[in-house]
């Protein structure tokens, strides 16, 4: 028998819940076993309360965990009904949380493993590359990092991606050239990836631009791994709603993803 | 709270819904499995199948639609996956149902062949009709009264083991009645109801296919319409499916005439939701006074 | 926003569902009723019918069950009260469709000729094959091929004004396939689909019946999969109903194959929820590019 | 044509909400053109917002309404999910109502017309009594009131119909014996009509109460109105959920009631 997901319902209170970015918000809550138990890249699956109309959980990656205080932090966009609600929900509000989700990212184990990795994070993309870009810092491996958003106010992550010891090169990029550099992330991220060596490659965002991503760590012979967004049901492996087409079949993104070997993804 | 659903003697009521509920071993972490009076597995057939393309899954209000398309990893592949957690899960006496696709007859018989030579575990099989017959450019094996004949005379001859029919939400009491006919020990009902859902910025329909199986409290009242209009029809055991949240919603498939019913979108929300619904049907059957549950089977008074 | 079902010249496409719009007038001071395209008047058969006992109402999860019993005044009854006041309206643009009931074919044809005689402002006429035929033990008319074929022969006999036909959530495109043969100039679907609501600590139906009609937005996504079906099963024009909450599930019908959309249940919590989803409807036809809102008619993409 | 509905959709502010007995609150409301448009017995049918899978309004009687004040105050039990979240709604919240529905009570001309009326009402039916009361003690009309409920902290309005002046006999009575005598308010009502000399009955409560209460007039040949209870759709005539049965025939409550000769009722 597969291994059952380590996923657990979880009970949570919200910390804080406050905009950082334009329909961007960053949520923290209190939840101490399931801030023990995560891994870069994991998903969990936060059931909103207020509609009973709308019944099922809402998948979030996470950008943050901190052990030691029990919290987890995640940011999301509002985009539809159920994070408008969430946006709404108000520090002790609690509720449940099922967690955590699959596989994340394979983070290098040391600098030998892996002396430099290219980051390449879009829109809401990015917290999970943020999360990743931590546990490099912590493990002592250099990284470069590309951001893109549409605009200025929808870019988040980046300062808390300088801050980090081993941050190399940051580019960022903005569809309307409010900040940065006006162009896609994927520019940047092609021309490192002719000039410089990596081990290691990561991306979240948009599929065209993960998969743009993946072609050109193909192109420059660099592992890449992208993580998937799905529409998920249960977030543990029982319903089969969530699959990937892969060349090693269908794969569920809440159990052999969300993040993939991008050079296996067949269909983004 | 024991029940027998045509010949499978279940501790309690409480079976799970084909398809949301895995092979059951997903849940393993996440609740006691043994506590149900049953599992129903996915269907699987005698070869794998892909499923459909993403996105397989959409929110409607009041539940979810879903077009996965019976991915599965076919009989001998869930055999290998799954069979050791199930067969001790049928030892602590949480009776394992098997479900069985396919495109055709031929196929279903291949399939049902194949859960009874590898899954002697098993307590039954339960046979779904709605999946799409290929031959007949898509339409449901079950959706007419001579295709479910067809089906259900066909894996009548496989085997003498319990044999349940999934039923699509279509034509209820006459094909139930048909089914009886052919020998089905008891009747599953019901499968999700065809839905669309649209992008009306897009013009695309918001998963990979025009249309999907809806699920959820949406279908519940219909749902216990068609099970009582289902028992009227026939005297074998219905298993009362559709939009079970809570005990009271598994009650309401009891009085009109369910034996047992199975828990299914709710499973995806709330793992051990099937454990609570159990409990809360429990202390229902207590508040009417009764320690044998089957005497409220089809206890509507109307 | 122009549109024409089946000869009924709207000046947009929004509807109102039969027995949610009571005969229009009380709605009178709630709302704009002129700025609809058209309004469909509550069933009424030959003679008055007094309808089923209370309690002829329930809540369920996203929607709510009837069982009025398609209480009514008689033809005559409703011509002499609502009459003026439908005629105005008509005046105004706004087309007036009259909903036709019976418990037998000979009752079909008798209540239309009365509303032809009656009712010379109404621009056509809905048949709702779903009311119980009372010689067939209660079950509705059109619920089969063969019995809404006679009903729309029958019926298509009387007059050569518009004729819709309210469909049962029943084998639809068989039936529909059946109707626009026998003459039918729209059709109209769904109407209400049968459920069951049980208080289980009562062992008692919530309605006066066993079952009642289902309505709001549980129905929807059946609903919009069913008018596609018939869509592509006819050529007649269709009228989308069923959950209509706001401009977009009205755009969904329309993407589905529907000229025109009735509001039914949303009327009923929002007096003004038809003009609401009319002005989002325009929206959306804005946002889509298109003046000619039928350009948008069947327009999904699959 | 029938004359329409004189309800219309209304804007309202919860001034108050607040518990008044046991699993029974006091809602005050500010709604300046509903509250100068009401006339006792009628209804009104309330939105609660928050649970989008319950869609229906629920229909109220009011217990007073102040037209200088804009406010109307309705009395409601909690007996379910609305009316649980009824409960839970906030001062400063805000949400529509739709009324005033139906027709209420014949309430008589003055002391001519009515030397004597005699009010009973049981349970949750006692605030459309409360408020014919304060109608009639302001046409200068003598009343006795009879009002029971299942126990002492259910029996809501004694206090502001003995402060009416007016009030003559006021009989409380419960089952429990916690308060008043331990019997049903129909016992004293009989007792009442046999002994008296009333113009005028008026009922509220439970469906065995009020029929019970119908006969008893009928017995000592004074009109009786009561006040019914059914389970309503639309709240001003458009759906034909709300019907009684009366010897006139089918009956809609939101128009032709909630207010019935009782007389003519045929089916409670
Ligand atoms: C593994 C994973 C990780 C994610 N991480 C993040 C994150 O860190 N931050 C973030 O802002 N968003 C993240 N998302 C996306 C997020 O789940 C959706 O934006 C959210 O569910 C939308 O809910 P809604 O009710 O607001 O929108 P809706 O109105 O329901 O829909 C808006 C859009 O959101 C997407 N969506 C809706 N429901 C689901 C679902 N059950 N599963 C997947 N997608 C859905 C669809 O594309 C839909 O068109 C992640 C999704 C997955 C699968
Ligand atoms: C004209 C009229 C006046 C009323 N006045 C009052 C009042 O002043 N104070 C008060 O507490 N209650 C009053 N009621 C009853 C009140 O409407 C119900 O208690 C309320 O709707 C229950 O809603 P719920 O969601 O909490 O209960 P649910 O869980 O929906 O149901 C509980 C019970 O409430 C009743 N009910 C539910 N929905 C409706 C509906 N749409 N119409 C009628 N009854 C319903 C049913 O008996 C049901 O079994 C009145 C009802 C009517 C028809
Ligand atoms: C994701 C998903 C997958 C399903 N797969 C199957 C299946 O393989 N076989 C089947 O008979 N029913 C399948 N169903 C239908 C359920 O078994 C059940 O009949 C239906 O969902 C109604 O019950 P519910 O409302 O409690 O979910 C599936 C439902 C869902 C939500
Ligand atoms: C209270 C009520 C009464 C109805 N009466 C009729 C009727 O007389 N004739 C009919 O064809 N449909 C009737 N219907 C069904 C509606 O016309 C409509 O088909 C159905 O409610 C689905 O649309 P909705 O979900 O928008 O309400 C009734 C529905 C309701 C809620
Ligand atoms: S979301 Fe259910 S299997 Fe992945
Ligand atoms: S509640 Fe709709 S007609 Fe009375």
């Amino acid at each position: 028998m597969p291994t059952p997901s380590p996923a657990r319902v979880h009970e949570f209170t919200v910390v804080t819940n406050k905009a950082v970015g334009e329909n961007i918000f960053s949520l923290t809550i209190k939840a101490p076993r399931l801030a023990a138990m995560l891994h870069p890249g994991q998903f969990m699956n936060l059931q909103v309360p207020g509609n009973a109309m709308s019944l099922l959980r809402i998948p979030l990656s996470y950008a943050a965990a901190d052990p030691e205080a029990g919290t987890v932090e995640l940011w999301y966009a509002v985009v539809g009904e159920g994070t408008q609600r969430l946006s709404e929900m108000r520090p002790h509000a609690t509720s449940s949380i099922l967690g955590p989700g699959g596989h994340g990212w394979s983070v290098p184990e040391d600098a030998n493993a892996c002396p430099r990795a290219l980051l390449v994070g879009g829109g809401i993309g990015i917290p999970p590359i943020v999360c990743l870009a931590r546990a490099l810092s912590e493990r002592g491996i250099s990284f470069d990092v590309c951001l893109g958003a549409t605009t200025a106010s929808k870019l988040v992550g980046a300062a808390e991606i300088e801050a980090l010891s081993g941050c190399g090169e940051l580019h960022l990029c903005t569809d309307d050239g409010s900040l940065g550099s006006r162009a896609f992330c994927t520019d940047p991220a092609a021309l490192l990836l002719s000039g410089k060596r990596y081990a290691y490659v990561a991306t979240c965002g948009p599929s065209p631009m993960m998969q743009k991503v993946a072609e050109a760590s193909e192109r420059a012979g660099v592992y890449c791994e992208a993580s998937l967004e799905r529409m998920m049901s249960c977030g543990f492996g029982a319903c089969a709603t969530c699959a990937v087409e892969t060349s090693d079949g269908m794969k569920g993104a809440c159990m052999a993803g969300p993040v993939f070997d991008a050079s296996k993804v067949v269909s983004w | 709270m024991a029940v027998n659903f045509g010949g499978v003697a279940m501790k309690n009521p409480v079976n799970t819904a084909s398809g949301t509920f895995g092979f059951g071993w997903q849940f393993a972490d996440l609740m006691d499995v043994s506590a149900l009076g049953a599992i129903t597995t996915k269907g699987c057939a005698a070869t794998p199948w892909p499923g459909n393309p993403a996105p397989r899954m959409t929110e409607v209000r009041g539940g979810m639609m879903n077009s996965v398309g019976l991915q599965n990893p076919g009989v001998e592949g869930f055999a290998a996956e799954a069979g050791p957690w199930l067969k001790e899960l049928a030892d602590t006496g949480t009776r394992v149902i098997c479900q069985v696709a396919g495109h055709s007859t031929e196929e279903y018989v291949r399939a049902l062949e194949l859960f009874v030579e590898l899954c002697p575990w098993a307590s039954g099989f339960e046979i779904n009709v709605s999946c799409p017959n290929l031959a007949a450019g898509g339409v449901a094996c079950g959706s007419t009264p001579e295709g479910a004949a067809e089906v259900m005379r066909a894996c009548r001859a496989v085997t003498e083991r319990p044999l349940f029919v999934k039923m699509a939400p279509v034509r209820v009491p006459e094909i139930a009645r048909v089914l009886e006919a052919e020998g089905a020990n008891g009747l599953t009902l019901i499968n999700s109801i065809s839905g669309m859902a649209i992008d009306v910025e897009t013009r695309r329909s918001k998963i990979s296919r025009p249309t999907g199986g809806l699920s959820g409290p949406l279908c519940h009242p219909i749902a216990v319409r068609m099970v009582w209009e289902a028992a009227r029809a026939v005297s074998i055991p219905i298993c009362g499916v559709g939009g079970i949240m809570t005990g009271e919603d598994a009650a309401e498939f009891i009085l009109a005439g369910a034996t047992c019913v199975s828990v299914g979108m709710a499973n995806l929300i709330e793992p051990d939701a099937a454990t609570r619904i159990l409990s809360e049907l429990e202390a229902w059957a207590r508040r009417q006074g009764v320690s044998d549950i089957t005497e409220l089977v089809g206890a509507l008074e109307c």
